[in-house]
């Protein structure tokens, strides 16, 4: 660290998805990161949830990578049971006071076997299963926990001790204190969550009294895999299979009558939906789910389709009622009064899940407090659209639902883009506080005798007590080629990796196999061990004989046993012919291209220069700006004009960026880390651009309505257009008697089956402003759903209040609009059926504004063909992971943002820019791009270039030579999936390190037990 | 009947790394049950085994001189010469042989010989180089000219036996790399731009060569610039063989057999059969 | 001279199946192959010749020639074929096949133990043609109908009754022992008064002498492109040929127990002569198909003084794509032997 | 049928003489009463050669495969739809090849004919279209052409060329649609059975590679029968080997199969290679509504990816 730079270290307060997300980014671009925890175990709400919409992907496993890769970071200290008590210093220089409650438990030594909680004599409720369930006073957050270890519940242990002298890694220590940290940090990210709102406010809903009665997270316990009743769909009662289920929606959310909710909580429509169809599946389809709602607010990207299957074809039913009362029948079962049709209809229902909003609890807004953050008046951290990131206190940064409600895209960019400030602000320090290892020159093979070692695992006595280890241990001492077979109690401690490397040079051992738990989570470490004692990581292989031995064969002690031979042998078999993979380093180059010059595009090639890199900005326009230029101004005052202007001066004023307008991408090579792209101007002159990474921001437009006249008669606009209009103050606009804006106009329908998103904050903001000008007007708005999402709520109540007029319509019958003669003049009549009332309204009005659809720009296919990276079904790119990774393309160095992503608000659209920013980062700052290792390899001569595996690579890792009919592979991009070789008939194409030889010894080996 | 199909067992005495890559090690194996009558000439071949592994034929390495201890030089390509590469001594081998004809040593007789060898195809011809060096038949050869090369120094065989070479006055030796690195003091060439060098009396002068096709391409060429005739330049020829007796029919260059009429043929010879090889 | 009557073949093999194992035509799911028969009247006597040839009586298409099992050091040799046998009804092309395979396999340099332990104890029993295929040639390498060589007896085809003919003094041995038949006392097959017209003409495509000094000339010539290039590389013609020797060495290790295998192997398949290296000398059919040709008519005849080709016919009668072997010969026979 | 002949001899000259091909591949009579063989024509002098009959069964792409240069092919439906396969496969340019077409009745199965006729020694034989007559030189047997058929070409779907830079003859009606009736007595066996019934017929086989060899789609630089690293099959006879040989064939040819039944004609042991086939065919049917070589712009169903297919194939019993 230079005396005079900013400590190159972050503070994360939070370990859910966002701190995760936010850790791993910083970490990975070169700043020391300190993850502090309150509960014993990082993973936040995900870690409880089931599955996530809209891919229905199991939310435990898209975390647990995350969760590994964190615990493992070289340069991330998680911090569990921790309290951050006291910021004291200045942005840049901060020390951060850390209290760490005991755990009792040594994360070191905990191997997470559970021995201890088995003979633990104290039994609560479990509150991760939301007390659906039992657990120990010794116990683990959950399953997945990392960290992986035990902890003990100091206020309910009675310190009798059985724990201690069970564990047979002397891992638990009941005298450890709390300690106080103090930590020299640069910036803060604060990412501290939320609460689900507490449904016991609502009387009227009896939860709390009703046993049936369950919040949302405790229905996603109910789901999941490893939740109480172990997937099993059972309600709480009686544990009865429920065969109509409801679902309640706003339980704390838009609520400001029975609480003081003024705001949306964005997710509880898709979440309830997911629930619903999750739950149909679960019971094979035999179960009546119905989603009581006011709005169906499903305008993430992918919902609305989301929604449009499980009601059309998943049978989610769906009533647009609020439920006044809840009633339990003699059975446990829930009787459901709500106003149907202007008359009380009563439905009975074995189970009624509430969906409950996001709140913020004391907790965190005590830490605020000591942060000394501003928050608004719900107790969210405050922060602005335009500059949605930052706290009122500089060099802290918010992130996830801290700051608002968020469903998990959002809080991964808001995370990444918290980290691109972090970086930004820090980026002299960067790689000053970081550590990185340093290991023994590998041994070359030289060819011998494979000489392997086999350390077979107690793992306490988690699989000693079903598995004969030591007949296992002398069984493989007699295979060929093995030279050492050892056991060990927990070959993952410290201590078992030190005897490994002892091992290895005493027996001249070259290649190791380890029969123990899952390579999953254990892998990694095993490899380190090996290249700590100069070996290639992959001379390495495992056999589960835990998971696949004692833990499914528990009361078939032989047959266990004799399977841990079985997979022993299988995996000496393929651990003589492995070979050392080599490692190959790229250079790369540290230039981002940045394509498209609006909001999301400035706000990313800004980010990218600040944080110290070269950044080249292709704009198709002649200037920059893109949509912003027709915002004017934010919902909550933000003057757009000005911001856009001077985003425009600060870009093309930065010596880092090089700005090249009126210019397309005519031709794209290279891979991450050295692409090059031809940019070519109106005059046809070309220029090559050489870069590491490229960040997609080409953007979207408005598209152009069809019929309601548009076009005919000038008084009906775009709300676009409109918007420019009471910008600059147009009287036939602002004088208007009667505005009528009409909702979906081209989107949510067969052409375009999803939701434009901004428009109904859109039409709120301009129907204010229309009163704003002149406030005898007289503003309809016709609309299917109101999807002001979030804070934007508010808007919708004040609409509402200021006499905004809102008429629901049917899809299948939508509004006319005609021009009538009246009194001499042309009026604009507008024929309409409200749903709510039944009834149909003619207006006649004197400005018609129509709410297009957002769609993509019109280069983004050809954009996408350049990068090799997919569009999905709407002609929007499409990210490598809609959950985790949304910023991000299965191609590697290519990332995007903006309207080119989807229909977003321009705040979202600076998240994600700044996310997008981050993520290039970690290219950027990157020495070298490793290739190699487990690669895909393909042998020429049996190549026959049918190109089955270049179609199929989903990381375009794969290319035709074409003159010579062979597939070549690109190491640098090539992740080693290996669906090239399951998908090659020549035989082809190989995964180094999965040969088809070594799987094949294998699979020769499983059949040989004879030997 | 003997069975020619049936190997005799050897014992691997030695296992010794070539190559700086490993990819070449030589092995040295003794008779395990009793030393059979195995008289060969330089330039034979035998079939290794491993019984379940697979089968395959290697020059004979060592000299005649030396009947106790054969020397087989095998580059790693696949399954049986990788299994071979994992012997260590006190394993056993099986063996048939010596097959093939072998370098023409009555012609050599009272001759000047040329030994030309480059890569992996110097296993026999060192086997040569060193029975003629022998003092019993040192004698029966007038000038012995060696020229060897390989792509680098680090694929370079025999070293220590280099080495030894490189200090008799009783022949010459000249190796040669394609490319060197910093450490090689020796002559960077291809081994045609070595042997163009040489001063040799075509009348009394016969040539042994073996290595890869490019290299005999080359060669060949240069040898009749310097004048011999192609009843005096032998060669030893590459091919796959199964059976190693003529029997299993696929190394066959017209009607000569490989295995059995050859693997040494003199130019003369091959300028008859079709270029088949 | 005596006769031997067809309904008495049966018979015959019933009393042989004590003391040999017996092959005769038979068929095998519709088609008409050499098989080991357990009684007598399975023998088809009425065929023109057989789908696949004899040749697996001597030479297996998979054997054993060495094993292993376990940590036993020992090595078995396999070289005991069991017990005698005979082959009886092969015709006189293929038995004359045995002649080419003895030169090769038994007569050489090495004695191939496996093969010649078996072909030692075998009888051949032929019998000669009295209607040739259309595909036939065997007129064209040397044989004939009625040829006997190879043969240890020769059946001459009367119709009703066959004419014993003893080809060798295993066959006289053998005939003498078991007191079966007569014999025609050195008159040459087919020279009876009887038969005299039975005898099928067989017209040859080519003459070999002049074929052969045509093939020496052909190496190089284009028109080995031209066949190759109709021809699939299939190993049908080598597999089905009676002459057909070549074979592959493979080992195989499964549940402890090591093998060592002898398979038949076709130079027409390119893995044939591949080089580990990746350098294969015949690397197109170009250089295959010559290679079939050249070696059956042109080295065979320098090497072992008779073509590796006995006129059965069965690869023209075969060949998926109609390359008719009669046809090549005539193409390289005809144009260079012709002037 | 001799207006067939006529016209392709027409074609070819016609493409050798623009020089739009180096090569036409097409049929020749055959050495063989019942045969005719594969010719291949680079002048026009030679085009008198050329002929179209009842015995033009050889599937010609195979010839194809990987060629450099370019060439007229004379292609039935069946030849078309291995031609459709090897473009999209990357082994056939289109530019690089002229389709004469011809629509196809079926080819005729020599070994039929000799089973209905007998012993005798066939000389002529003449197509009527309806009806084959056959002479020995001395008589005339008749039977109906139809049911002399191979059994591909009884069950064929589409006898007209899929594609065809030229058509030459009239368009044949396409029979109704295949619903692999043939297969579903095999398909209704139990597995054991089913399993006993292909063994048995592979017993027969001689491993000669003739049915590799004779497919159109069987075109690796390197089959897996060669490969000895590893070795996936046996060189021999062992059951095993030869099994698993047929069985990794037909998958390899899953979804890709245009059903030609070249590798049934090719085997000279007659082995049932056409019920295992079918039956695969029936199956990526009925999974994948695919029928290979029919459709040029569709990839083949195990030739593309989708990280949510819900592969419930994994639940079949």
């Amino acid at each position: 660290m230079t005396p005079s730079g900013p400590t190159g270290a972050v503070l994360v307060l939070g370990g859910g998805i966002s701190g995760i997300q936010a850790a791993l980014d910083l970490a990975d671009s070169g700043f020391r990161v300190y993850l502090v925890e309150r509960r014993s175990a990082i993973g936040g709400v995900m870690a409880g949830l089931d599955k996530t919409f809209p891919t229905n992907d199991c939310s435990m496993c898209i975390l647990s990578p995350k969760l590994v890769e964190c615990g493992r970071h070289l340069n991330i200290e998680v911090l569990t049971n921790s309290e951050l008590t006291a910021l004291e210093g200045v942005p840049g220089a901060f020390t951060a006071t850390i209290e760490q409650q005991p755990r009792f438990v040594s994360t070191e030594k905990c191997t997470g076997c559970g021995e201890c909680a088995k003979v633990c004599p104290v039994k609560l409720p479990d509150s991760f299963n939301m007390g659906l369930s039992d657990r120990k006073a010794i116990y683990r957050l959950y399953e997945q926990a990392y960290p992986h270890s035990y902890m003990i519940d100091s206020a309910v242990c009675r310190r009798c001790g059985l724990c201690a002298r069970k564990c047979s890694a002397g891992a638990i220590d009941l005298d450890m204190q709390p300690r106080t940290l103090s930590i020299p940090v640069g910036a803060v990210i604060a990412c501290p969550g939320f609460e689900p709102f507490d449904a016991s406010l609502i009387a009227n809903y009896g939860y709390g009294t009703f046993p049936n009665v369950i919040t949302s997270i405790e229905f996603e316990r109910i789901l999941s895999a490893s939740g109480p009743s172990r997937g099993r769909l059972l309600r709480p009662s009686d544990g009865k299979e429920p065969h109509r289920i409801a679902w309640i929606q706003c339980v704390g959310s838009r609520d400001i009558h029975r609480v003081d909710n003024n705001y949306c909580s964005s997710v509880c429509c898709t979440y309830a939906i997911k629930e619903a169809v999750v739950a149909r599946e679960h019971s094979g389809g035999n179960l009546e789910t119905t989603i009581f709602h006011i709005d169906i607010r499903t305008h993430g990207k992918g919902f609305e389709r989301y929604y449009e299957r499980a009601k059309n074809e998943q049978g989610v039913r769906f009533v647009r009622s609020e439920i006044s009362r809840i009633y339990q029948d003699g059975s446990g079962s829930l009787i459901l009064r709500f106003p149907e049709n202007g008359r009380i209809s009563e439905e009975v229902y074995d189970l009624v899940v509430l969906s409950v909003g996001m709140v913020q609890d004391r907790a965190n807004r005590e830490m605020a407090e000591r942060l000394g953050l501003h928050l608004d008046s719900h107790g969210f951290c405050e922060t602005r659209t335009l500059s949605p990131v930052e706290t009122s206190v500089p060099g802290i940064f918010a992130a996830g639902a801290f700051s608002g409600p968020k469903d998990i895209p959002e809080a991964v960019m808001g995370a990444s883009a918290a980290a691109a400030e972090a970086s930004a602000m820090l980026s002299h320090s960067r790689h000053t506080l970081t550590q990185r290892k340093s290991y023994p020159p590998e041994k070359p093979l030289l060819g011998g005798r494979p000489r392997i070692g086999v350390f077979i695992c107690h793992c306490g006595i988690n699989i000693a007590s079903v598995v004969d280890i030591a007949s296992v241990r002398d069984y493989a001492a007699g295979l060929p080629n093995v030279v050492l077979s050892e056991e060990a109690l927990f070959t993952c401690s410290q201590d078992s990796q030190r005897m490994i490397r002892e091992r290895v040079a005493e027996h001249r051992l070259n290649r190791v196999v380890v029969a123990a738990c899952t390579p999953r989570t254990h892998e990694p470490l095993f490899q380190e061990t090996l290249r700590e004692a100069g070996l290639n990581k992959h001379l390495f292989e495992m056999a589960n004989i835990r998971d696949q031995c004692a833990w499914v064969h528990q009361g078939e002690p032989e047959k266990a046993t004799q399977k841990a031979k079985d997979l022993i042998r299988m995996s000496v078999a393929r651990a003589k012919l492995i070979e050392p993979l080599p490692q190959a380093f790229l250079d790369v180059n540290r230039t981002a291209l940045v394509i498209g010059g609006g909001v999301a595009g400035m706000v990313c090639a800004s980010s990218l220069a600040d944080q110290g890199f070269g950044v080249h900005l292709v704009e198709s326009a002649a200037e920059l700006g893109g949509n912003a230029r027709r915002i004017h101004s934010t919902n909550d005052g933000a003057d757009v004009d000005a911001f856009v202007s001077r985003l425009v001066e600060s870009v093309s004023g930065n010596p880092s960026i090089t700005i090249h307008t009126g210019t397309h991408i005519s031709d794209v090579s290279g891979f991450v880390g050295n692409f090059r792209t031809m940019v070519e101007n109106a005059e046809g002159i070309v220029e090559e651009i050489s870069h590491g990474v490229a960040i997609i921001a080409s953007g979207g437009e408005a598209s152009k309505p069809d019929g309601y006249l548009y076009g005919v008669d000038p008084r009906v606009l775009t709300l676009q257009e409109l918007e420019d209009e009471i910008a600059r103050g147009n009287p036939d606009v602002t004088s208007s008697r009667n505005a009528v804006l009409v909702q979906c106009v081209g989107s949510r329908d067969e052409d375009r089956p999803y939701c434009s998103r901004t428009c109904c904050s859109k039409a709120m903001k301009l129907a204010l402003a229309l009163i704003e000008a002149n406030p005898l007007v007289n503003v309809y708005v016709l609309y299917r759903d109101i999807r002001t999402y979030g804070f934007d709520e508010q808007f919708y109540l004040e609409a509402r209040e200021r006499g905004v007029r809102f008429l629901q319509y049917d899809p299948g019958n939508r509004p006319t609009v005609e021009i009538v003669e009246q009194d001499g003049r042309k009026r604009l009549r507008v024929v309409t059926t409200d749903l709510v009332l039944g009834r149909e309204f003619s207006i006649d009005a004197d400005l018609l504004g129509l709410a297009t659809a957002t769609v993509p720009s019109a280069g983004a296919a050809e954009l996408a063909g350049l990068f090799k990276v997919p569009l999905n079904e709407d002609g929007f790119f499409m990210e490598a992971h809609i959950k985790l990774r949304p910023v991000d393309f299965p191609t590697e160095g290519v990332f995007v943002c903006g309207l080119a992503h989807s229909p977003k608000t321009i705040g979202e659209s600076i998240v994600q820019a700044k996310a997008a920013a981050s993520r290039a980062a970690l290219v950027l700052c990157r020495d070298s791009i490793e290739a190699g290792g487990t690669v895909s390899v393909i042998d020429g001569p049996k190549c026959s270039g049918c190109g089955v595996c270049a179609a199929l690579c989903p990381f375009k890792a794969i290319e035709m030579d074409e003159s010579e009919r062979k597939a070549v592979v690109n190491e640098a991009l090539c992740k080693g999936c290996g669906l090239c070789a399951s998908s090659c008939r020549c035989g082809a194409a190989d995964v180094k390190g999965f040969t088809d030889g070594e799987i094949c010894a294998m699979i020769c080996s499983s059949v040989a037990r004879g030997l | 009947m003997r069975n020619p199909y049936a190997p005799v067992r050897m014992r691997v005495e030695r296992n010794a790394v070539e190559t700086e890559d490993a990819s070449i090690r030589t092995l040295s194996l003794s008779f395990v049950e009793r030393r059979e009558v195995f008289a060969f000439v330089p330039g034979q071949f035998a079939e290794l085994s491993l019984l379940g592994v697979g089968e395959a034929p290697f020059g004979i390495a060592s000299s005649p001189a030396d009947p106790d201890l054969l020397d087989f030089t095998i580059s790693r390509a696949g399954q049986v010469t990788t299994e071979l590469h994992y012997l260590e001594p006190g394993d056993t081998v099986g063996l048939r042989g010596p097959l093939g004809n072998g370098y023409p040593l009555e012609e050599l007789h009272g001759r000047n010989v040329l030994v030309i060898g480059g890569g992996f195809g110097f296993s026999t011809l060192r086997a040569f180089t060193s029975f003629a060096l022998h003092p019993a038949n040192r004698g029966d050869f007038l000038d012995l000219e060696v020229v060897y090369g390989a792509r680098n120094p680090g694929l370079l065989l025999y070293k220590d036996e280099l080495k030894n070479w490189g200090r008799r006055d009783d022949m010459s030796l000249s190796v040669t790399v394609d490319n060197a690195d910093q450490d090689w003091s020796g002559r960077i060439g291809t081994v045609p731009a070595a042997v163009k060098t040489l001063q040799v009396d075509p009348e009394s002068t016969t040539a042994l060569v073996c290595g890869p096709p490019a290299m005999i391409r080359y060669t060949l060429p240069v040898l009749a610039e310097l004048g011999l005739r192609p009843d005096r330049i032998h060669l030893s020829l590459e091919m796959k063989m199964k059976c190693g007796i003529g029997k299993c029919g696929r190394c066959n260059i017209g009607g000569s057999y490989v295995c059995t009429d050859g693997p040494v043929f003199s130019l003369a010879r091959l300028d008859r059969l079709p270029r088949e090889y | 001279m005596r006769t031997i009557a067809r309904n008495e073949i049966g018979r015959l093999l019933d009393g042989l199946l004590a003391g040999y194992a017996v092959y005769a035509p038979v068929r095998r799911k519709g088609i008409l192959v050499f098989d080991r028969i357990r009684s007598g009247d399975e023998a088809i006597l009425d065929y023109a010749n057989t789908r696949t040839s004899p040749k697996h009586v001597l030479m297996p298409q998979m054997e054993t020639l060495l094993s292993s099992c376990g940590e036993d050091p020992g090595v078995s040799e396999h070289t005991d074929c069991g017990k005698p046998a005979v082959l009886f009804g092969a015709r006189p092309c293929d038995a004359r096949a045995f002649l080419f395979l003895d030169k090769v396999l038994r007569d050489g340099q090495s004695r191939d133990v496996y093969y010649a332990n078996r072909r030692d104890s075998l009888l051949v029993i032929s019998i000669g043609c009295t209607q040739p295929r259309e595909t036939c040639f065997c007129t064209t390498t040397g044989g004939g109908p009625l040829s006997a060589e190879g043969s240890d007896i020769l059946l001459e085809d009367l119709g009703s009754v066959y004419l014993a003919h003893v080809a060798s003094s295993r066959g006289a041995e053998f005939a003498a022992a078991h007191g079966l038949l007569d014999t025609c006392e050195g008159e040459p097959p087919g020279s009876g008064t009887v038969n005299g017209g039975l005898q099928p003409a067989i017209e040859p495509p080519v003459d070999l002498g002049l074929l052969k000094a045509a093939l020496d000339r052909s190496f190089d010539d284009p028109l080995w492109l031209t066949l190759a290039e109709k021809c699939l590389g299939c190993g049908i013609c080598s597999y089905l040929c009676p002459a057909c020797h070549c074979f592959d060495i493979v080992d195989e290790e499964a549940a402890g127990v090591r093998v060592r295998n002898r398979v038949w192997d076709s130079c027409q398949f390119s893995c044939f002569t591949a080089q580990a290296s990746g350098f294969n000398p015949r690397p197109t059919g170009r250089e295959r198909y010559r290679q079939r040709i050249m070696h059956k008519f042109n080295y065979c005849i320098d090497n072992h003084g008779m073509a590796g080709c006995v006129g059965c016919g069965r690869c023209v009668s075969e060949c998926p794509v109609n390359l008719d072997m009669r046809q090549v010969l005539a193409a390289f026979g005809g144009r260079r032997g012709g002037n | 049928m001799t207006d067939c002949t006529a016209r392709i001899r027409e074609e070819t000259a016609r493409l050798l003489a623009e020089g739009r091909v180096d090569l036409v591949i097409g049929f020749e009579e055959g050495s063989l009463p019942l045969r005719a063989t594969p010719c291949f024509i680079t002048e026009p002098g030679d085009t008198g050669r050329l002929i179209w009959n009842a015995f033009c069964s050889n599937n010609l792409a195979r010839y194809l495969i990987r060629s450099d240069r370019k060439v007229g092919i004379v292609a039935k439906g069946c030849d078309t739809r291995a031609i459709v396969e090897l473009i999209k496969e990357k082994q056939v340019r289109r530019e690089d090849v002229v389709i004469i077409g011809v629509p196809c009745h079926g080819m005729v199965d020599p070994h039929e004919v000799r089973e209905r006729f007998g012993d005798i020694r066939i000389q002529t034989v003449e197509d009527t279209g309806g009806k084959l007559v056959a002479g020995d030189g001395t008589a005339l047997l008749s039977m109906n052409r139809e049911d002399a058929l191979h059994r591909s070409c009884r069950v064929c779907v589409q006898r007209n060329p899929v594609i065809s830079d030229v058509l030459v003859g009239e368009e044949v009606e396409e029979r109704t649609r295949d619903e692999f009736t043939d297969v579903a007595d095999f398909a209704s066996r139990s597995a054991g059975e089913r399993w006993e019934y292909i063994a048995g017929e592979m017993s027969r086989c001689i491993r000669c590679n003739a049915c590799r060899n004779a497919c159109p789609l069987c075109y690796c630089s390197k089959c897996f029968v060669d490969e000895t690293r590893p070795q996936w099959v046996g060189r021999g006879t062992d059951p095993s080997d030869v099994l698993s040989f047929h069985l990794m064939r037909v998958l390899h040819l899953a979804g890709r199969c245009v059903e030609c039944g070249a590798c049934v004609r090719a085997c000279p042991m007659g082995v049932d290679l056409g019920t295992l086939n079918r039956r695969m065919s029936a199956d990526v049917a009925r999974m994948f509504g695919c029928r290979p070589g029919l459709d040029p712009g569709k990839p083949a169903p195990l030739s593309t990816f989708d990280p949510d297919d819900p592969q419930d194939f994994m639940l079949e019993p």
